[in-house]
């Protein structure tokens, strides 16, 4: 290893300024704000390189770091991205911003280790998607959770401690029997790296169970259904940034594993099994889509529908084996897997983006409940103009880059039956629906009531904020291009690896 | 002739009293203490036997070891009680349970 | 092997006999200067026996001393360093603790001394006479004690107890070693580990199945843990913490002596009983801890429960087990001593802090306490970046590496349940606030070497490898 | 060598529309009303008179079709999704008739919104729509097509709401929103199958394609050979009726009608809704080769066209029946394009752009000068006050119902001709449908006439009081849209339908083509005009003019009467044959209702209360329980450790006798 | 059946009736004399095992000292007799089993034909000369002389911790102690009691 290399910055920086932040203490909080908005910044910038020297068209990783890190465990500090996790970090380090502003003057209470817990958190979730090393990336994986529990439990609301205990507690039973599997693989290649695991072939019955056991895991924090019900409550009691954080990272690093462990380490599993994700993915959008319909909380609802649309990731993923036995050619799997990825994105931003929106209206009226809004756009036009944009893109209409992911899923999906593109499509309805009905209670009409009529229009750092993301929204939908020609070659190369068999011979 | 079986047999015995005794005495921790000794002593009763069939002396030694600090423990133990009585004024077991749970 | 090398080898424990009689004689003449005399005599005797220890008597490989009663290895010269390094450490934070109750009685130190030399007894004992006799003086030492306190009603309660049960589990070791030593004919471990090779005999099994009952009781595994909670609870704080950290690397030792080198020619028997009971302490002690109310007792059954584990990895019965099982032990004894240093010096003259309850607001009234206890929580529940997640990990992988994939994928899923109580006291700490309770006062000195305790266990976390390695090193030696 | 068009050019025609949407939208606040207002009329114009001339240079120029892609939108998998122009004469036409009509809304704007504080707002959202109307209409391949397809939608649901405080207006957006999502639902995955049959979405590939699927058949669904076609063209169908507002999902095209008047002519009479016909007829090569797809468009269509005819009748909201009257003309499309003549279809979307945009104005300019009063019952004798709106609305009217020589006439008789000649399954019915429909058609239309212009005035007498004619900026378009309405069928029926104008464009399999059939007898537009006077249609239309004159001028009361007479049909007529009540009594509810179950049930009570909290509860009452073992009791701890080492003797010594 | 055979039966008989004597006796004054026989006993059938010195040490140390100790404790400690047993034989049915499991155990392996200890020779008198105490000091100060040196410091611990724990300065003071006073809860002063109640009639 010659130096530190870029992603050792992207992941270390933030940390090491989460510290200093914390340093700082909360007796000089604009202190710890500026150091806290200028480290989140320098990652940002640290990006760029990252962006701009990126090669696309192949699959193999790139800015590779490795170093020795636990020989007693054959675990290397091993760091590389490609076009599946690259997306996913610059994504982290973009959504990361626009948390701290969010916090800026709202956090009064412990503002140096609220500040401290994302970034800190920041730097970890990026070493989950840098991590080649599977022991690496279960360090980070888990470390995670620690600021999480702490922000949510800490900063949230009147159930928090339920709500965060649920969420860790989830996450973490989740996580441990994928910690098993990763060491049942390593005791059976006699390393950690994902690539060799990769390589390994395993047995039928073998890969079952480690599919099943990669799969809790993933499926917690995706979340699929059934194991969906602690991100409504954890995303109600979050601070408006945890909810950011929690809906545009931590459920992408979900359909990110399954993506870089379940399909490649259990190829043959996931064929056998794809049919367990498929079903369980279109319930998500379709269950979880009525469901969404009826809540009267505003969050919750946004919750619900990041569980709806995180079903498109999972649809998209496991799409392949349907269509390469339906077609017997790979054709069409690759869009889905595209579609997958460039979903998590999508709703990475625009996931956090109405979280934000609801954070905006929470800080004036501090009720999220949707009966207590209403003609929002009378008071603030500027806000409700973001926030029709957002619910448009949430509900995936073209321009906007919630549409790109979508249409390429359902696209894909009939390739593998027609059913599941059928029930795949009903979000179109159902999503306009949820999401425009909340438009039509909270932004539209008549102003409601008196507190209403006393809203504040947005600050400028607010508008910064939402414009900034309104931008990437749609500038996503217009030109995807670039996303997933950085997706392409990786998305490619692992949709021709799953379909090979890595039963070993007799 | 005393044959090992003889010997172990009473030891396993003298053990299961002194077991049974623990378990059954409900008021005095004395007893207890007491029965500590009959327990020891089927041990020593064994490590004896064993020694002499074996012909050498390291059973013996043994013994004498467990001698001393069986003496060694009934002075802490006893030592235990007396501090035990004179904050409780009881060394009733059925009254020593403020720690539970 | 010259005389002198004799000597030398076995240097720890003539230091640590010296100076319990050098601090029994000064404390006898010191008068009133005995409230700070004493411990810091004691302190310094401990930093000789590191500094002598490391220079002198560290070994490279393994040496039989005393007619081969006694063993020399690598693996006891690190243990006996850790030993006077933890009961510094334990000394360095009872201190103030023991003042403000009056129990700064030069006898304390004494037994403080004699207990640790049990423990290097243990360490180093090669034959079942010298583990009996090891095992007994570490106890005695203790009981005593737990029920220093005479003063509180509950102490002498908890060395009632841990005396009685005690004795049971030393009288039923006894038999064991008699049945033993009657069919092996041999005190000697390592005559012993050839002579099992036999096969399994009736007599044979009740031998093994009778020390294996002893040493779980030493561990405090289920069920021969009832001792556990209890004494725990009762016993004053420092020497809670004492049996929590300086008395478990003496449980380790007595493990890897008697069972996996005197034994290892009988694994099979005891491998499997080790591994019930270990499965039952995980439940046991993780489920009972949640309905805990006291942190002293809540950390009595995550004892149990982290016994569980060190049990799981001895179970395995492979050099990997054990040396998975030395890291965790290393790994829960670094996070213990902060745990109870934490509630040591948070605790006043007629306050204990040692109710979950009393850490409530922590976080607001003192952030750096709060945040090196929330180290040390979700260290010792085994989240990654700190140490006890390299600790688990090892026990888990050594399970694997033996096959035992349902009891490696149990361990990991019942300590879920245990991250509960664990995650409980961030709570308490975090999210709730502090109340009437006042921001606690505390000395720098304390606070620092608390940070150090508390980084020491992020760093071990971020950078394992020393602490993994040097585990192999040890265990592969021995 | 046939010259080609201009790709700047053409991308200019969309283009501007949208730089000027983008200004006044974000910027209007900065520049002003007047600046917004011209800047957006100025691109649309310019979009209109560089329609134009791509027509003229198609037409008179004989430029050969434009086919190419300007912007590589995604690339996945190989298949390449684009931004392209696909320019021939069906698209050249739409261009000219989209922009023609959007400059006159914009025009008309300036004096409908004078008062309007959202006048900038208004301006942006009609010229993004005519952005996306335009990227519809010119893409050449389906992925655009359905990215204008949601667009004009979306833009559509913003105007509809434009007046977001009124409750109505906000229900009536999101309505129109979701039925045409449901639309779009049969829409896309139309395009997915599409896109799996021919592994292309690119017009010219799939065309090419279309013949091999018609063998083909869809797996889980139906074994017959040829259901994928049939698949296709049905979901795609199902688009056409969401944005065409065909039965069953038209519901939300009468609650549009709470956008301001403007949007009701542009996007709710003349161009959005009919992009459903549009994409039928640019899909002609694949429903044409599924004669059950097309069975079920001419049903649809014919059942439309005489149904929501009636509705009008009854209502007395002077948009609302120029809205069921819209309906009804789409239904006559799409019986057309049931009846494999797209070509007649065009034409009648076209003149029927023309004078249904102008009869909205007409509407609006009276609503406007009644001050936002639309019930015609309040209305009466306007046509002294307002004469050029009274005429030109008669023109409209006139063309609506097909009077000869006025455009509607040629449009709609063509479309009566072919239907009744079609051989297609369900034809009996749908010519009958179309039959009665004419009646009904000049009764409603006649009706609002003679209700609106004729007979007593009875305006209330604030509104007499302040009764003021609309100024020229809205007269204008009035004349505008007037002439067209007037001549343009006349015009161009001869070229549009027998000069070969749609070749190319247009596919019919000669089989079906009953427009060879009318060419074969074909004269000429006026001896067409001439023979109506020997024909059932015109005096049916007729009749229904006589009738709502007896209704309405000569004997009002009557009406009562019929209405009492026929009271369970009236009932009927006034809840619109129950589709919103089913929607809001029954679907929604339900939709509503499972969500609350699945919440409640699903969610809390089984997932969270039962396993998730209840597991979490069996542990902590597991560690109530078991926390009891330690009694405290001295004896108890000893008895417990002396049946683990019971235990583990026995284990062990049992096993051992089993050696 | 030889002599020491017959000797063995007697004490072997003795000694488990005195054990019981040990459990079962009412008053821990009789307990403890039985120990005592048990002790004795106990020497004479190590002396059959040709024990000399450990059965000399026995009643030395045992008989001698250790429980004498024992009888000034309870006689020291002022015990209610009267409940001594009270609840004994609840659980006598339990303790029986007990007892009888962890007898069959053992004593059944013993008995087994797999019991282990098939390779023993058979025991063979020692020469009349050999002096028990004489070879047991040879071994105890040459090869065991670092257990010795442990015990000598266990015995130290004795000393220390009885002193520590039983040593009081001065009884009978009346003195104030803070920390008690600090320390105390409102449960243990305060007694709720609930009470129902009373109404008049």
């Amino acid at each position: 290893m010659q130096g530190i290399g870029l992603l050792s910055i992207v992941v270390w920086l933030p940390i090491a300024g989460g510290i200093v932040t914390l340093a700082i203490g909360d007796r000089h909080a604009a202190a710890a704000r500026w150091a806290a908005l200028i480290t989140s910044l320098a990652t940002l910038a640290f990006c760029v390189p990252l962006y701009i020297g990126f090669r696309n068209g192949t699959a193999a990783f790139q800015f590779v770091e490795r170093a020795s890190w636990i020989p007693a465990l054959h675990a290397e500090y091993w760091l590389g991205v490609d076009g599946i996790s690259l997306p996913l970090i610059l994504l982290t380090a973009f959504v990361t911003v626009p948390v701290i502003i969010a916090g800026w003057s709202v956090i009064e209470r412990r503002v140096s280790q609220y500040f401290a817990a994302f970034l800190i958190m920041e730097g970890l979730m990026i070493g989950v998607f840098a991590a080649l090393d599977a022991l690496l990336f279960y360090f980070f994986w888990e470390a995670m959770l620690i600021p999480m529990f702490v922000i949510i439990g800490v900063w949230g609301g009147p159930r928090r401690v339920y709500a965060t205990l649920k969420f860790f507690l989830y996450t973490f039973l989740g996580s441990v029997l994928m910690l098993v599997a990763l060491i049942y693989l390593y005791e059976k290649s006699g390393s950690y790296a994902i690539a060799v695991m990769q390589q390994l072939p395993l047995p039928l019955n073998e890969q079952r169970w480690i599919f099943l056991a990669f799969l809790l895991a993933f499926a917690v924090k995706v979340p699929m259904w059934p194991v969906h019900t602690w991100l409504p409550d954890a995303h109600v009691e979050a601070p408006t940034g945890g909810s950011v954080i929690l809906a545009a990272i931590m459920l992408k690093m979900g359909g990110y594993g399954l993506l870089r462990f379940s399909l490649p380490i259990t190829p043959d599993a996931s064929r056998q099994l794809d049919w367990l994700i498929l079903v369980l993915s279109l319930i998500a959008i379709i269950y979880i889509a009525f469901v969404a319909l009826v809540q009267t909380d505003m969050k919750k609802l946004i919750a619900y529908s990041s569980i709806a649309h995180m079903g498109f990731v999972t649809l998209g993923a496991f799409l392949v084996f349907l269509i390469f036995s339906a077609t017997g050619s790979l054709t069409g799997a690759v869009s889905g897997m595209d579609g997958a990825q460039f979903q998590m994105i999508s709703h990475g931003l625009v996931s956090g983006a109405l979280f934000l929106c609801i954070g905006v209206m929470y800080d004036r009226l501090h009720t999220r409940e949707i009966g207590a809004y209403g003609g929002v756009i009378n008071v603030m036009p500027k806000f409700a103009g973001f926030m029709v944009l957002f619910a448009l893109a949430n509900s995936g209409v073209p321009g906007t880059s919630g549409f790109v992911g979508e249409f390429l899923v359902i696209l894909s999906s009939f390739k593998a039956s027609f059913w599941y593109a059928v029930l795949a499509a009903t979000i179109l309805i159902m999503g306009a629906a949820y999401n425009l009905w909340l438009i039509k209670r909270v932004i539209f009409g008549p102003v409601a009531n008196e507190k209403v009529a006393q809203m504040q229009g947005l600050n400028a750092r607010e508008f910064l904020v939402l414009g900034v993301l309104a931008v990437s929204v749609v500038l996503l939908g217009v030109w995807p291009a670039p996303l997933l020609n950085m997706m392409e070659a990786s998305v490619q190369h692992l949709v021709h690896q799953v379909v090979i068999s890595k039963i070993p011979g007799p | 002739m005393i044959t090992l079986a003889h010997i172990l047999t009473l030891s396993a015995v003298l053990f299961s009293l002194s077991v049974a005794g623990i378990f059954l005495n409900r008021k005095n921790v004395l007893l207890l203490l007491m029965c500590i000794e009959l327990l020891l002593l089927a041990a020593n009763f064994n490590f004896i036997a064993f020694s002499r069939y074996l012909h050498q002396l390291d059973g013996q030694i043994f013994v004498f070891f467990v001698l001393t600090v069986a003496a060694a423990e009934a002075a802490i133990g006893l030592a235990i009680v007396v501090v035990l009585f004179r904050d409780r004024r009881t060394i009733d077991v059925d009254e020593l349970n403020r720690l539970e749970g | 092997m010259n005389a002198t090398s004799t000597w030398l080898a076995a240097l720890p424990e003539i230091i640590l006999a010296a100076s319990a009689c050098l601090v029994l004689l000064v404390d006898a003449y010191a008068g009133t200067a005995r409230r700070t005399l004493t411990p810091t005599l004691t302190m310094v005797t401990l930093l000789v026996g590191v500094a002598l220890t490391s220079q002198f008597a560290l070994v490279s490989h393994r040496e039989l001393l005393f007619a081969g009663l006694y063993v020399a290895d690598p693996l006891a010269s690190f243990l006996k360093l850790a030993g006077f390094a933890t009961m510094a450490t334990v000394i360095f934070y009872s201190q103030d603790y023991l003042d403000g109750r009056g129990l700064h009685g030069g006898e304390y130190y004494v037994l403080c001394l004699t207990a640790l030399l049990g423990v290097f007894v243990l360490i180093s004992a090669n034959s079942l006479l010298t583990v009996y006799l090891g095992i007994e003086l570490l106890s005695l030492s203790l009981y005593a004690m737990v029920a220093f306190d005479r003063d509180s009603g509950i102490a002498a309660e908890a060395a009632i107890k841990y005396f009685v049960l005690g004795a049971i589990a030393s009288g039923v070791l006894l038999y064991g070693m008699s049945m033993l030593y009657g069919l092996t004919g041999t005190l000697d471990l390592d005559v012993l580990a050839h002579a099992v090779r036999h096969g399994a005999d009736a007599g044979l099994i009740i031998g093994v199945a009778l020390v294996v009952v002893a040493v779980a009781f030493k561990f405090g595994a289920v069920p021969f843990h009832m001792w556990v909670p209890d004494v725990y609870h009762g016993a004053p704080t420092s020497v809670t913490l004492y049996i929590a950290t300086v008395s478990t690397l003496g449980s380790f030792a007595l493990f890897a002596r008697l069972l996996a080198h005197g034994l290892a020619g009988l694994p099979v028997i005891w491998t499997q009983m080790v591994m019930a009971v270990a499965v039952l302490s995980l439940l046991i002690g993780n489920i009972v801890a949640i309905a805990q109310t006291n942190l002293k007792r809540m950390l009595a059954y995550s004892a149990i429960a982290n016994a569980g584990f060190v049990l799981l990895g001895f179970a395995n019965g492979t050099a990997a087990g054990y040396q998975a099982a030395l890291n965790f032990t290393i790994a829960y004894v670094l996070t213990t001593l902060g745990a109870f240093g934490m509630i040591l010096m948070l605790a006043r003259a007629g306050y204990e802090h040692d109710e979950i309850a009393d850490f409530k607001g922590l976080a607001t009234r003192d952030p750096l306490l709060a945040l090196l206890m929330l180290v040390l929580m979700f260290s010792t529940a085994g989240v990654p970046p700190f140490v006890g997640f390299w600790a688990k990990l090892w026990i888990i992988q050594a399970l694997l590496g033996g096959a035992h994939v349902w009891v490696a994928t149990y361990a990991v899923v019942i300590s879920v349940v245990g991250a509960y109580y664990y995650l409980r006291v961030v709570w308490y700490m975090y999210f709730e606030g502090p109340g009437e309770r006042p921001r606690p006062e505390t000395r720098a000195r304390m606070r620092f070497i608390l940070a150090l305790n508390a980084a020491a266990v992020l760093l071990l976390g971020l950078l394992p490898n020393g602490l993994l390695s040097l585990c192999g090193r040890l265990i592969g030696a021995g | 060598m046939n010259p080609t068009l201009n790709p700047t050019l053409l991308a200019a025609i969309p283009l501007a529309p949208l730089a000027a949407a983008m200004l006044a939208g974000l910027a209007g606040k900065t520049i002003g009303r007047a600046a917004s207002a011209a800047a957006t009329i100025t691109a649309v114009a310019l979009a209109c008179v560089l329609s134009c001339v791509v027509l003229w240079q198609q037409t008179a120029g004989h430029a050969a079709t434009y086919n190419a892609t300007v912007y590589t939108w995604l690339v996945t998998d190989g298949v390449r999704m684009q931004v392209g122009f696909l320019v021939d004469h069906l698209t050249a036409l739409m261009m000219v008739v989209v922009t023609f009509v959007s400059l006159c809304v914009h025009v008309y704007t300036i004096g409908y919104m004078h008062d309007d504080p959202g006048y900038q707002r208004f301006f942006a959202y009609i010229s993004l729509f005519t952005f996306s109307m335009l990227m519809l209409v010119m893409s050449n391949n389906f992925m655009q097509l359905f990215f204008g397809w949601e667009a004009v939608g979306v833009v559509s649901y913003l105007l509809i709401g434009f007046w977001y405080t009124r409750p109505s207006a906000i229900f009536a957006n999101l309505k129109a929103f979701l039925v045409n999502r449901v639309g779009d639902f049969g829409f896309l995955l139309g395009i997915a199958a599409v896109l799996y049959y021919t592994g292309s979405l690119d017009y010219q590939t799939v065309f090419a394609a279309a013949p091999a699927i018609v063998a083909k058949s869809v797996p889980f669904v139906s074994a017959q050979p040829g259901s994928a076609i049939t698949l296709i063209c049905v979901c795609l169908f199902i688009g056409a009726m969401g944005k065409s507002a065909q039965m069953p999902l038209h519901v939300w095209l009468p609650d549009s009608m709470e956008g301001p008047t403007p949007i009701s002519a542009l996007i709710h009479a003349a161009t959005m809704v009919t992009a459903g016909i549009f994409m039928v007829a640019r899909m002609s090569p694949l429903f044409e080769l599924s004669q059950t797809a097309l069975s079920l468009v001419l049903i649809i269509g014919a059942t439309t066209a005489l149904f929501m005819g009636l509705l009008g009748i009854i209502n007395n909201d002077i948009k609302r029946v120029i809205a069921y009257s819209t309906l009804s003309q789409l239904g006559y499309m799409t019986a057309g394009l049931g009846a494999s003549a797209y070509s007649v279809a065009i034409f009648h979307l076209m003149t029927h752009a023309f004078f249904k945009a102008l009869l909205f104005l007409a509407a609006g300019a009276v609503i406007i000068a009644m001050h936002h009063e639309q019930d015609m019952r309040k209305m009466g004798g306007l046509r002294r006050r307002m004469p050029v709106t009274y005429w030109t609305a008669m023109i409209g009217s006139l063309a609506l119902i097909g009077t000869p020589f006025f455009s509607g006439f040629f449009s709609k008789d063509a479309l009566l001709d072919v239907i009744h000649h079609s051989q297609h399954w369900g034809a009996g019915y749908a010519y009958a449908c179309v039959l009665i429909g004419l009646f009904v058609t000049a009764l409603y239309t006649f009706r609002m006439m003679f209700l609106t212009f004729h007979g007593e005035e009875r305006l209330d007498h604030h509104t007499a009081e302040h009764f003021h004619d609309v100024g020229w900026d809205m007269k204008g378009p009035l004349v505008a849209l007037a002439i067209p309405s007037l001549l343009i069928g006349w015009l161009t029926m001869d070229p549009l339908l027998f000069g070969g104008f749609f070749n190319g464009a247009i596919r019919v399999l000669p089989a079906q083509d009953m427009v060879a059939e009318m060419a074969r007898t074909w004269t000429g537009a006026t001896s067409f005009a001439f023979d109506a006077f020997r024909s059932l249609p015109m005096y049916i239309a007729a009749a229904g003019v006589a009738t709502a004159w007896v209704f309405v001028l000569w004997r009002p009361q009557w009406g009562d009467a019929v209405r009492q007479r026929f009271a369970a049909v009236n009932v009927i007529l006034d809840n619109k044959f129950y589709f919103d009540w089913i929607n809001e009594n029954i679907l929604a509810p339900l939709a509503r209702g499972v969500g609350y179950l699945l919440w409640r049930a699903g969610d809390q009570v089984i997932i969270d209360t039962t396993a998730v909290n209840g597991s979490a509860q069996t542990i902590g009452w597991l560690a109530g329980v078991t926390r009891r073992i330690q009694s405290g009791f001295l004896y108890s701890y000893a008895f417990w450790m002396i049946i683990g080492l019971a235990a583990l003797l026995g284990w062990f010594l049992s096993g051992l006798s089993g050696l | 059946m030889t002599l020491p055979l017959i000797l063995f039966y007697c004490f072997a008989a003795i000694l488990v009736c005195a054990a019981l004597g040990v459990i079962v006796s009412r008053n821990p004054v009789y307990s403890a004399l039985s120990l005592v026989l048990c002790f004795a006993t106990s020497a004479a059938i190590w002396l059959l095992l040709e024990a000399e010195f450990l059965a000399l040490v026995l009643v030395l140390v045992y008989v001698g000292a250790v429980m004498v100790l024992f009888l000034f404790v309870v006689m020291m400690l002022d015990i209610n007799l009267e409940q001594l047993r009270a609840g004994f034989t609840r659980y006598l049915w339990l303790g029986v089993i007990i007892a009888a499991v962890v007898v069959f155990e053992i004593v059944g392996a013993v008995l087994g034909h797999r019991f282990g200890a098939e390779v023993l020779r058979p025991a063979i008198p020692v020469a009349a000369n050999a002096s028990n105490t004489t070879e047991l000091g040879a071994l105890l100060y040459s090869r065991y002389v670092y257990p010795f040196e442990i015990a000598a410091m266990l015995l130290l611990v004795a000393i220390v911790a009885a002193i520590a724990l039983t040593h009081r300065h001065r009884q009978g003071l009346k003195v104030q102690d803070i920390t008690r006073q600090v320390a105390v809860r409102a449960s243990d002063r305060v007694r709720l009691v609930k009470m129902e109640a009373t109404r008049r009639k």
